[in-house]
């Protein structure tokens, strides 16, 4: 299940409703990402290429399909404004054992963090930038190359 | 064609429809002649090297060939979510 | 938050309580195990030292807390009779940054599932019997020594 | 002492208190002492390399020692969770 848009999230029923559909999964993994507050930041403001988007991410969750055996995927990115502590990202992956799990979220979390076609301004008092993609992400997403 | 981030902010618009001008066979000719319209445009396309392009909501390099009825965008790297 | 007893947990109520505890946590990750039907298991039984569980647990959470800068840490335990699709542990590590975040959540569960003092019975229509240690799981605890 | 798991099936019991009789200075002593009362203890005990052995809730080699007051435990090496 891939969703992108404005709307929150409640975390709890994706988990449940990801179980659900898994079958007999010994293993969920889930991420949950918040806006952080940090230096005074008022708010995260999110634009992304839609078609492109839910695209790239189903190509990703096909792909860790692929390199794991997984029971089932859940992925939600929101859009939009963003204020400190709000919901941004949910990934949850199901699978037999919790190395496949943990494995396909992190490789999931990655992607999206680092090349998902989303570009974000950061609010401020002092008024609203861009942010500049980032060398250490990179590099956390290059590990799964191969 | 379709634009984001501040690439959308400095062109004025998020996307518009464009018959391919005749000896533009590449993104990179396209970028070239967008920024050639001066304004917005010219500052936008100034410098290549900080932007990315998608052909059908695919990541492609600059020289990439274009054909009729593409769906190209133009954008700054992506910061992911 | 350390718990271990027969009680079933709400995975949705505790990933939300960590995060209110946590303040400004960018990252949380989870996993939650469940009790997996193979090889027509009926249900699995365990059996723990309580006194040394507890400590054990929060040993491990200590020292989680000590290789990553965390914010909050939950985990939860099952014991006693537990049939297949049951949640049987829940791990969630709340942290500014997300590497931190899943590292710490494996960790604790390699830890739990390998060295924690649970003993396991499977019982199957044949009857009931007890679960010898594994190797692989042991390897798996054995990577973050140091 | 606590016995868990089949130890504890063995000797019948979860736990028992005992004054520590006079030679005994070692977890593995205590252990060939209970080996020694027969029966499912026997059993039990018969080959403690099949056996972990804790005191005061902590995992601890057979060779270490005992004192009064001590809660030892003897179990089958973990499954975890």
């Amino acid at each position: 299940m891939i969703r992108v848009g404005p709307d929150d999230f409640d975390a709890a029923a994706e988990l449940a409703a990801l179980h659900a559909r898994a079958g007999d999964a010994g293993a969920v993994a889930t991420f949950t990402g918040h806006v952080r507050g940090e230096d005074g930041l008022a708010a995260l403001i999110l634009e992304h290429y839609p078609a492109m988007t839910e695209r790239e991410i189903a190509r990703h969750a096909a792909e860790a399909e692929r390199r794991w055996p997984l029971l089932g995927v859940t992925v939600i990115h929101r859009v939009g404004r963003l204020v400190p502590g709000a919901r941004i990202v949910f990934v949850a992956v199901a699978a037999h054992h919790r190395r496949a799990a943990f494995e396909a979220c992190e490789f999931l979390m990655d992607y999206l963090k680092v090349h998902a076609p989303f570009w974000k301004q950061e609010e401020r008092v002092g008024g609203t930038s861009w942010v500049e993609a980032k060398t250490s992400d990179d590099d956390a997403a290059e590990r799964w190359r191969r | 064609m379709l634009y984001f981030a501040w690439v959308r902010q400095k062109v004025g618009r998020s996307e518009e429809r464009l018959d391919l001008p005749a000896g533009i066979a590449t993104v990179r000719a396209l970028a070239e002649f967008l920024e050639r319209r001066g304004g917005g445009y010219a500052q936008a396309f100034a410098d290549l090297k900080r932007l990315r392009a998608a052909v059908n909501q695919e990541h492609v390099p600059f020289d990439s060939a274009l054909a009729a009825d593409d769906e190209v965008a133009f954008f700054p790297p992506v910061t992911g979510g």
